[in-house]
């Protein structure tokens, strides 16, 4: 389904890293789109491959690390095949990153303007002077108070908050078509998680980017993403608009992940949590990889790994739950009230249609 | 090659030297080391300049008259000597000079030699005027020197650099600095010395013109430097930039059929000194033995020693006297040959053994531990090494060494804290009495406490009665070395020897083996 | 995306709700049990250099204390007529090995020069009192690591003791001992070992081990400290402190644990600074005293005619200069071993 | 310091006087009171640290009559020269090998550089300095083989001294990079496209460089230790090389003067890079303290 | 009514300096004061660096406080003098730690881990004791037995809070200081811990502080909260009525900026924004019960707000003071 909408399409990506103890699959066979202009979230839990699958769009992989197979197509090449140097020109132009702790992102020594001037310099090839301009207005966009005066600050001078902000400066200061988001708020206070999603989602209408938000937190999804992605055990397993996953999820580890959070509503009584852990990716599960620490396992999740079910046109999920022959089962509470809440929001007066309207 | 410009070996007259330590003074009152006292030799003169094998020949004085038995010098100085400040040299600069050094304030280290000259003990000892000193200014030409008795080596000591004369106003003049660097100095001698700051490791002497034997002074210029690794010393003769460098033993090896291999024997025994007032009762006792004594100089085999192990050209050791150092007055003989005595300085080893067992049986031990102290240069922690090798060997002893620095040595042995010490004894002038001196029973250099009354009876014949009497005073002296070695009183080792390497070109050197290392008044480069 | 249907061969039975209890456990941990100690010893071993040097160290070990009892010659056993023998051994006719030596621009049997029989040959030859210089190497490497490991003795006790008390204290009592540091480190360990030297009067094993307890385990302190600064407020030392842990306790049983790699690596590097600091000594003639031999000594007696007898320098230089190699290259390997951070 | 090295000096033995058994008592006296010797040590002790203020160390015993201050003072311009040359030639050096090092971590390259630098550490600098001597001075002819006088003499000492600045340098800086180069913020620049040499040049060697300076102190320390063999080999007239032969004539007020005088330099330095990393370090130089 | 209840923690003007009297002093905590009744739980909330850590501590006694009194179970901390009443008194409180890879020594055996307390109180019989001992409180947290002679490396963040969580139920403690214990954890084993924590509670009776930034989470588990800004408490009430109808204008903004995991509700989200510097003018201010069980930290001027903003909530009726 090759989408003149599609920014980045991946296939059927497979990494592994050569580790002493033998082969950690951490990507196995990773399949996703992302189009111009959206958010799309990638959640799961630690160690799911989330950053694996983002760095291998950067090309800036561990040295330890193989693609097995699979395609990284941006705008119709193969960034997998390309030269470092050819990466080089896409890393900061095209796509950029920001990553998750503020306070180590940034050079000590180095001026901030600087900082942020240095992407321009290398691939707008502009002097010192006008990049530095280009900077501080930069800057501005970010919302630091006083940017003249800040300008030649050193990192240590800002506080986590306002250093997020300058690390998203400098992703954005060549108007990337793709930015990369690696968990970028976990380090910070909710204010000022909340102030940096804004900014990110204000500067995403102006810029018009496509961004790759991953995070584990689903009340960040829930706020910043078009569309998202669950992860689990280097495989995604589900993905969604923001509605469906949230409203309408059909794999059992995205209702335990629903199910594990208090919601405003969640009155008292006890969380249900996901028993257990992952799977050790060195030797993953032949079958369903969440089998083992699923309420609905069947016996066929340990001898067969799941396609991908087709629940709506964007909507997919890699579960036995949804074939034909399975039989019905009823989700955890939680998540039955939430499918409730779907299907109100599907009836034809409902308010909008968010998911239609974006295609 | 890219540092050696014209290396100035090829320049005539002039001629590149190393010493082995820096300069530490130019005072002639406080000069106490070699390096001090062969710079002032050739930079300055007294009455008389030591020459070719130790013959005395002129210097500042034109004639000498000897009256009063032997107790009154009156020496008459030619009038064409001058300091380098123009200065004419006159016999208040003697007469200064001398009181200089014997006064107590001077702190002169050498001020001992002047003893015999009238009242310089009491002098020294703060007892009486400076001015008492048997030394007067006849005018200024004349120089009378009055001694309590008669000294047979007078004359030689006057060419010891601590009787020069001392320039008043120069001394005046630079105050504390005087002797502290070349220019804050007068010299009167065949060279004057340039580019010296009192602690750098390079100096010039250069020609004095205003010297009265100008004529004679071949050499423009020797540039001194101060090259303590002998290994250093030799690539920069090989590299042409000095034109003479000490050898070390296994240089020596390689270079004994080097033309210019050149060695200097010197008037320097090596001995072992055995502390028979030892802290340790047992070891006391031991050294009191003559059997143990000898049987710890006859394990020594000296001969390998000097050939394989020092191997820098010195010899095995005649007897404690060091040889061709005085030759007896009547027959030409050499010293040692007059007073060897064989089994003193050989090398018997199952003699030794037996002896040793015999000694130890004497004085009821079967064990004794014993402690080597010597220097720790090199060549003494290989002596130490050698010898304790060789000790041994001697059924039940053990030897520790002990090498610490040379002053050190010299305290300890001083003050008695020492089993048995590796000393040297360097002839100040020659003659042996210089040598013999030290074992007399009061000498403070009698480490080892040797007590003989015929030895001391001899020197003191030597010394008074028979000192105006050449073979009488040959024959006591004769009579005390044979007393020392038959005693075993100390072991001999080896008489040092300085290996070089001297480019052949380089002629009219003087060596001296007492005193002074070199006279270089009539040096040239060919 | 293709999802077949059609394709996916369902069996009876597959749609079977799972038997957990049967199932793997929940909190099964797959991975081999491995002890930090074995992590350590593993990342060690597939690191090539370091682990040869670990092995070259361990012969060095061997050969230097228990070479004697295979070669039995005396290191301080003088035969002066066979002085300065070049290396020979019989039946290798290799320039450098066969007892020849070039003297004045000659090749000459130095053996047959010294009279020495048939029977006679020294594998590394002899020294300038023909004593049998593998045999000193052999000593003098004793001696040298016994100066390390007595150096690194000084090292755990003082210096690791003050670094923890140091850190664990803070405060005022940390800023002086931080001070008396600070003053120790600012003279140079030479100039420590001279004051040393003379205060013995005596140069020799006691005045190195005083100089290097004096100076030398300062770097020590100092890693420890830092570390122990950093360790003191981890959770779980505050978690012993609140179960009402003493504090020696906790040195012990919390602090020095994890000082260990810290602790290891810089003993890798204290080692072959005190073997170096001896040899320096030696060669400026204050180290250990004749007949005892050291590294130092040897080369610094070997460096003397080293244009006539090369070998006396190079093979105790060779000695010391591949213990020197490995005990940094292991140091090197240790701390990468011990880098969480390679954990891969 | 100056207190621990006096109390030190007086505790050894031996006198600064050659025949001391041929001295009388009064010219003893003459002689112990020229270097204020006569007087109860503790007077002695607060005369010497009085002094020390006014800048005097005392009269040497081996050169007589000069002062150990000038001595000091004449012979610190060699060892100066060569110091600090040996300095900045270990540190370019240094800096660059060690940076190859990491920059092609686990490579050839890294491997030959990680010998390289620790041969500088593991080859004594006597044995260094008479290899240099004996093969780029005499054999080879092209430097001159000792001696003092002029910029070619300094070449080989230098070289002789720079290997073991050299060699810790680069480990240091090898350490130091591979852990920045693992940093967040050199995986920005990565991110930001930039190439390796810029990244190198413009984030990583800037951090590990900073570091660094806290090391000039103890290289510089190390150096005055091996300036004392280089400078007795290539006969060199500077303070290492006075040293070495004032502790082998217990020339005690030079031995104290020097060591004063070497902790002295060594104090000042550490100040000094105190001072200089808080000048390039922005952390420390504008928050006064960091922490 | 709570009250009922026996109190048994007290804080009383709790000051926690740092640094005093030095350039870089820092108030981490400032005349703090609550209590906390035995067998509820109550929670802490603040943006980080507000003291919730210190405040913690201090209460365990692991830091000397500035001032103030701490009264555990009727008794002064600060004067317990002799060993033993230290040691008591370190074996009823207990704390849970927030990062599961700091709070165990990775050079220790899980079963050493656990059995740290039980040696230093001495609270095993013999060497079968101590194991059983172990066994029984690993199970007790969900884990094998197999798996105490393991090295904390070996397991994952939620398997190593528990482990955390083992370690300090081994002394049996009445009351457990618990420092953001799921903040480091998956949200998937976040459920995990708190469940085991809340089941702990009611089985063996423990009364427990629990530290937190997130606040569904702190509200979930907590009976009451309190919500800490610079060092002071602004704000503490029963744990609906702070989430549900805050007073205190920093704890509005606080909620507001808490993410939901609905993304209808995210739509609509409008975060409060809060000016702080009306905290920093020098007025007095001390904790003023608004509504029952509901302090607010106010001025005497701000009391008359706050109590119609309480009005307006229904959490009072106007006659109610
Ligand atoms: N350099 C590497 N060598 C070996 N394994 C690696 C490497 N980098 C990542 N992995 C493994 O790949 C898997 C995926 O890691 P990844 O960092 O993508 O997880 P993540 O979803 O981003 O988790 P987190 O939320 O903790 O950031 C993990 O099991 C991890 O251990
Ligand atoms: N030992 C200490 N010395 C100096 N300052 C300290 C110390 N401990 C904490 N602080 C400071 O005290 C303040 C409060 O810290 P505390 O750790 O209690 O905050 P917190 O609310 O727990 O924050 P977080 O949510 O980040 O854990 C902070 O500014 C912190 O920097
Ligand atoms: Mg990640
Ligand atoms: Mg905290």
């Amino acid at each position: 389904m090759e989408n003149p909408e599609n920014v980045i399409e991946v296939r059927n990506l497979e990494i592994d890293f050569h580790t002493y103890a033998g082969e950690v699959k951490a990507i196995r066979d990773v399949s996703f789109d992302l189009r111009k202009g959206e958010t799309l979230a990638i959640v799961g839990e630690s160690g799911s491959g989330k950053s694996v699958t983002t760095r291998s769009l950067m090309g800036l992989l561990a040295p330890n690390a193989e693609i097995k197979k699979g395609s990284i197509m941006f705008h119709g090449e193969d960034i997998i095949k390309k030269s470092e140097k050819d990466m080089q020109h896409i890393r900061g132009k095209d796509i950029a990153m920001i990553f998750q702790d503020p306070m180590t992102s940034l050079d000590p020594t180095m001026r901030i303007g600087m900082q942020i001037a240095e992407p321009l310099m290398k691939h707008k090839g502009l002097k010192k002077k006008e990049a530095v301009a280009q900077a501080l207005e930069m800057l501005k966009l970010v919302g630091i108070t006083d940017p003249e005066a800040r300008i030649n600050d050193y990192p240590y001078q800002f506080s986590g908050g306002m250093r997020q902000r300058i690390v998203i400066a400098i992703a954005l200061v060549c108007y990337p078509e793709v930015l990369i988001a690696d968990e970028p708020t976990t380090a910070l206070d909710v204010t000022i998680q909340a102030q940096i999603l804004d900014l990110m989602k204000d500067l995403q209408n102006r810029i018009d980017t496509s961004i790759i938000f991953i995070t584990h937190d689903l009340g960040v999804v829930a706020g910043m993403a078009d569309r998202v992605a669950v992860m689990y055990a280097g495989k995604i397993v589900e993905y969604g608009t923001v509605d469906e996953i949230f409203f309408n999820p059909q794999h059992p580890y995205t209702w335990g992940l629903l199910n594990s959070m208090p919601t405003l509503d969640t009155a008292s009584g006890s969380l249900r949590a996901i028993p257990g852990t992952p799977p050790d990716l060195l030797d993953p599960p032949t079958g369903d990889a969440f089998a083992a620490r699923s309420d609905y396992a069947m016996k066929i999740d340990t001898e067969k790994q799941p396609p991908f079910f087709k629940v709506s046109d964007t909507h997919y999920a890699a579960t036995w739950l949804l074939h034909p022959d399975a039989p019905k089962v009823t989700p955890p509470a939680e998540i039955v009230r939430r499918q409730k809440k779907f299907a109100e929001m599907q009836k034809p007066e409902a308010p909008f249609a968010h998911t239609a309207s974006k295609e | 090659a890219c540092g050696s410009k014209s290396s100035s070996t090829s320049a005539k007259n002039t001629a590149n030297w190393t010493e082995s330590a820096e300069l530490p003074t130019m005072d002639i009152s406080k000069s106490t080391d070699v390096v001090s006292s062969d710079m002032l030799n050739n930079t300055n003169e007294g009455l008389y300049r030591i020459g070719k094998n130790g013959s005395i020949t002129p210097g500042i004085a034109k004639a000498t008259k000897v009256s009063n038995g032997g107790k009154t010098y009156t020496f008459t100085l030619r009038k064409n000597a001058k300091w380098s400040n123009g200065d004419k040299v006159t016999a208040k600069d003697f007469v200064y000079g001398w009181q200089r050094t014997v006064n107590p304030k001077t702190a002169s280290q050498y001020a001992y030699l002047y003893s015999g000259i009238q009242n310089a003990d009491q002098i020294v000892n703060g007892k009486k005027p400076v001015s008492s000193l048997g030394i007067k200014a006849d005018g200024d030409y004349k120089v009378v020197v009055t001694l309590d008795k008669p000294i047979a080596y007078f004359k030689k000591l006057m060419g010891f650099i601590n009787f020069y004369p001392q320039n008043e106003s120069a001394v005046k003049k630079y105050g504390s600095k005087y002797g502290t660097n070349s220019s804050s100095m007068v010299y009167n001698g065949p060279y004057k010395m340039t580019n010296w700051t009192g602690t750098n490791l390079s100096w010039k002497l250069k020609k004095n013109n205003d010297y009265w034997d100008k004529k004679a002074v071949k050499m423009d210029t020797i540039n001194y430097q101060v090259v303590k690794d002998q290994s250093t010393g030799l690539n920069l003769f090989n590299s042409n930039k000095v034109d003479y460098t000490t050898l070390s033993s296994e240089q020596v090896k390689n270079y004994k059929t080097n033309k210019n291999y050149l060695v200097r024997k010197t008037a320097g025994t090596f001995y072992l000194e055995l502390n028979r007032a030892d802290s340790d009762a047992k070891v006391a006792k031991a050294f009191k033995n003559q059997k143990i004594r000898e049987a710890l100089s006859l394990a020594i085999n000296r001969k390998q020693y000097v050939n394989t192990t020092l191997g820098d050209g010195s010899t095995v050791a005649k007897g404690y006297v060091s040889q061709d150092l005085a030759k007896n007055p009547k027959t030409g003989k050499d010293f040692t040959d007059d007073a060897y005595v064989a089994s003193a300085v050989s090398y018997d080893q199952a003699k030794a053994k037996t002896l040793f067992k015999e000694g130890m049986k004497e004085i009821g031990e079967s064990k004794l531990n014993i402690k080597l102290l010597s220097d720790d240069t090199d060549k003494a922690k290989k002596s130490t090494e050698f010898i304790q090798g060789a000790w041994q060997k001697l059924p039940g002893l053990t030897v520790s060494n002990q090498n610490v620095p040379f002053k050190t040595r010299l305290s300890r042995s001083q003050n008695g804290n020492f089993d048995t010490v590796l000393s040297a004894w360097n002839a100040d002038f020659t003659d042996p009495i210089s040598f013999l001196s030290l074992f007399t029973s009061d000498n403070s250099y009698n480490n080892g406490k040797y007590k003989s009354a015929a030895y001391d009876a001899a020197i003191k014949k030597a010394e008074g009665s028979d000192a105006t009497k050449p073979s009488a005073r040959w024959a006591d002296m004769v009579a005390a070395e044979k007393q020392l070695m038959n005693d075993q009183a100390i072991i001999p080792v080896y008489q040092q020897a300085n290996a070089t390497l001297t480019r052949t070109n380089v002629k009219g050197i003087i060596y001296n083996t007492a005193g002074t290392n070199y006279n270089l008044k009539y040096m040239s480069v060919k | 995306m293709a999802d077949n249907l059609k394709d996916i061969e369902i069996k009876p039975g597959d749609f079977e709700p799972l038997d957990k209890t049967a199932g793997p456990d929940n909190e099964r941990i797959a991975a081999p049990s491995l002890t930090f100690g074995q992590d350590v010893w593993r990342r060690l071993k597939s690191n090539k250099t370091a682990f040869t040097s670990f092995i070259v160290l361990v012969l060095m070990f061997l050969i230097a204390f228990g070479g004697q009892a295979v070669y039995h010659h005396d290191p301080n056993a003088q035969e002066p007529k066979y002085a300065n023998l070049p290396p020979k051994i019989p039946g290798v006719g290799l320039h450098g090995l066969n007892g020849h030596l070039n003297q004045s621009g000659k090749d000459v049997d130095v053996y047959a020069a010294a009279g020495a029989g048939k029977d006679v040959h020294y594998i590394l030859g002899t020294d300038y009192l023909g004593r049998d210089l593998l045999a000193r190497i052999m000593y003098g490497t004793r001696i040298s690591l016994e100066i390390a490991l007595i150096a690194t003795l000084i090292d755990l006790t003082i210096g690791v003791g003050f670094g923890i008390l140091s850190g664990w204290k803070g405060g005022r009592v940390d800023l002086f001992m931080q001070r008396v540091i600070e003053i120790l480190s600012s003279i140079p360990q030479l100039v420590v070992m001279v004051l040393m030297a003379t205060a013995f009067t005596k140069t020799g094993m006691a005045s190195i081990i005083a100089a290097i307890a004096i100076t030398g385990w300062t770097t020590m302190a100092r890693l420890t400290r830092a570390q122990t600064l950093q360790l003191k407020n981890q959770d779980f030392i505050l978690a012993a402190r609140t179960l009402g842990e003493s504090a020696p306790k906790i040195a012990w049983k919390h602090l020095l644990p994890n000082l260990s790699s810290v602790i290891i690596i810089q003993t890798m590097f204290t080692i072959p600074s005190a073997i170096f600091f001896e040899a320096f000594l030696s060669y400026i003639g204050i180290g250990i005293s004749s007949p005892q031999a050291s590294l130092g000594t040897l080369i610094s007696d070997g460096q003397k005619n080293f244009q006539f007898l090369p070998y006396q320098m190079w093979y105790p230089a060779i000695v010391l200069i591949i213990l020197m190699l490995a005990f940094n290259l292991l140091g090197d390997g240790m701390r990468d071993a011990f880098d969480p951070k390679s954990k891969r | 310091m100056a207190t621990v090295t006096f109390f030190l000096m007086k505790l050894m033995p031996g006198t600064p006087l050659q025949n001391e058994a041929k001295l009388t008592a009064t010219e003893k006296a003459a002689i112990l009171a020229q270097y204020g010797l006569d007087k109860p040590v503790w007077l002695q002790y607060f005369i010497y640290i009085g002094g020390i203020f006014k800048g005097s160390l005392g009269l040497s015993f081996q050169f007589s009559d000069q002062a150990v201050s000038y001595l000091i003072g004449s012979r610190m311009g060699p060892s100066m020269q060569l110091g600090g040359q040996a300095l900045v030639v270990g540190i370019i050096l240094g800096i660059i090998l060690g940076a190859i090092g990491a920059i092609r971590k686990d490579t050839w390259a890294d491997r030959l550089a990680t010998i390289l630098s620790i041969l500088g550490i593991a080859v004594p600098s006597f044995v260094l300095a008479i290899l240099l001597q004996y093969y780029l001075g005499l054999k080879t002819g092209w430097f001159p083989v000792a001696g003092w006088e002029g910029f070619a003499y300094t070449i080989l000492p230098t070289l002789a001294l720079a290997a073991s600045p050299l060699a810790e340098t680069a480990r240091f800086i090898r350490t130091d990079m591979v852990d920045v180069l693992s940093s967040d913020y050199i995986e920005l620049a990565k991110a930001k496209g930039l190439s390796k040499f810029g990244i190198v040049y413009h984030h990583a060697l800037r951090n590990s460089l900073i570091p660094m300076v806290t090391l000039i102190g103890p290289l510089a320390a190390a150096l005055m230790t091996g300036s004392m063999v280089v400078e007795n080999i290539f006969s060199v007239p500077g303070i290492g090389e006075q040293f070495v032969k004032s502790i082998l004539v217990n020339d005690y007020p030079t031995i104290m003067g020097v060591t004063i005088f070497y902790s002295a330099l060594l104090c000042l330095l550490l100040l000094l890079t105190d001072i200089v990393y808080g000048i390039i370090d922005p952390r420390i130089r504008l928050s006064g303290n960091g922490d | 009514m709570p009250d009922e209840r026996k109190k048994i923690l007290e804080v009383q003007h709790l000051k926690q300096y740092f640094n005093v009297g030095k350039k870089d002093e820092v108030r981490a905590v400032d005349d703090v004061s609550f209590d906390i009744y035995e067998g509820e739980t109550f929670g802490l909330v603040g943006e980080s660096g507000s003291g919730k850590t210190t405040t913690g501590r201090s209460i365990i006694h692991l830091y000397e406080p500035t001032d103030g009194t701490i009264i555990f179970n009727g008794k002064d901390v600060s004067k317990l003098h002799t060993k033993k009443e230290m040691h008591e008194f370190r074996r009823e409180i207990q704390m849970i730690f927030q990062d599961p890879y700091a709070s165990l020594n990775p050079r220790m055996k899980v079963k050493d881990i656990v059995a740290e307390g039980i040696d230093i109180h001495g609270l095993a019989k013999d060497d079968a004791d101590r194991t059983k001992q172990v066994e029984d409180l690993l199970e007790t947290v969900g884990l094998n037995k197999d798996h105490s002679s393991r090295y904390p490396h070996e397991f994952s963040g939620g398997q190593r809070q528990r482990i955390g969580i083992a370690r300090a139920l081994a002394v049996e403690p009445r009351f457990i200081i618990a420092d953001e214990p799921i903040s480091a954890l998956d949200v998937s084993i976040q459920a995990q811990v708190v469940n085991l924590m809340k089941e702990l509670q009611v089985k063996q009776n423990l009364t427990y502080l629990f530290i937190a930034h997130d606040l569904s989470m702190v509200k979930y588990i907590s009976d009451r909260i309190g919500v800490m800004h610079y060092g002071k408490i602004l704000e503490i009430g029963p744990a609906d009525e702070v989430y549900n109808h805050p007073l205190h204008a920093y704890t509005k903004s606080l909620i507001s900026a808490v993410p939901v995991p609905d993304p209808e509700f995210e739509r609509n989200r409008k975060q409060v924004a809060y000016d702080e510097s009306r905290e920093k003018d020098d007025k007095k201010r001390r904790m003023v019960e608004i509504a029952p069980g509901h302090f607010v930290r106010a001025s005497e001027d701000e009391v008359a707000m706050y109590t119609q903003r309480a009005i307006d909530a229904g959490l009072v009726t106007e006659f109610s003071e």
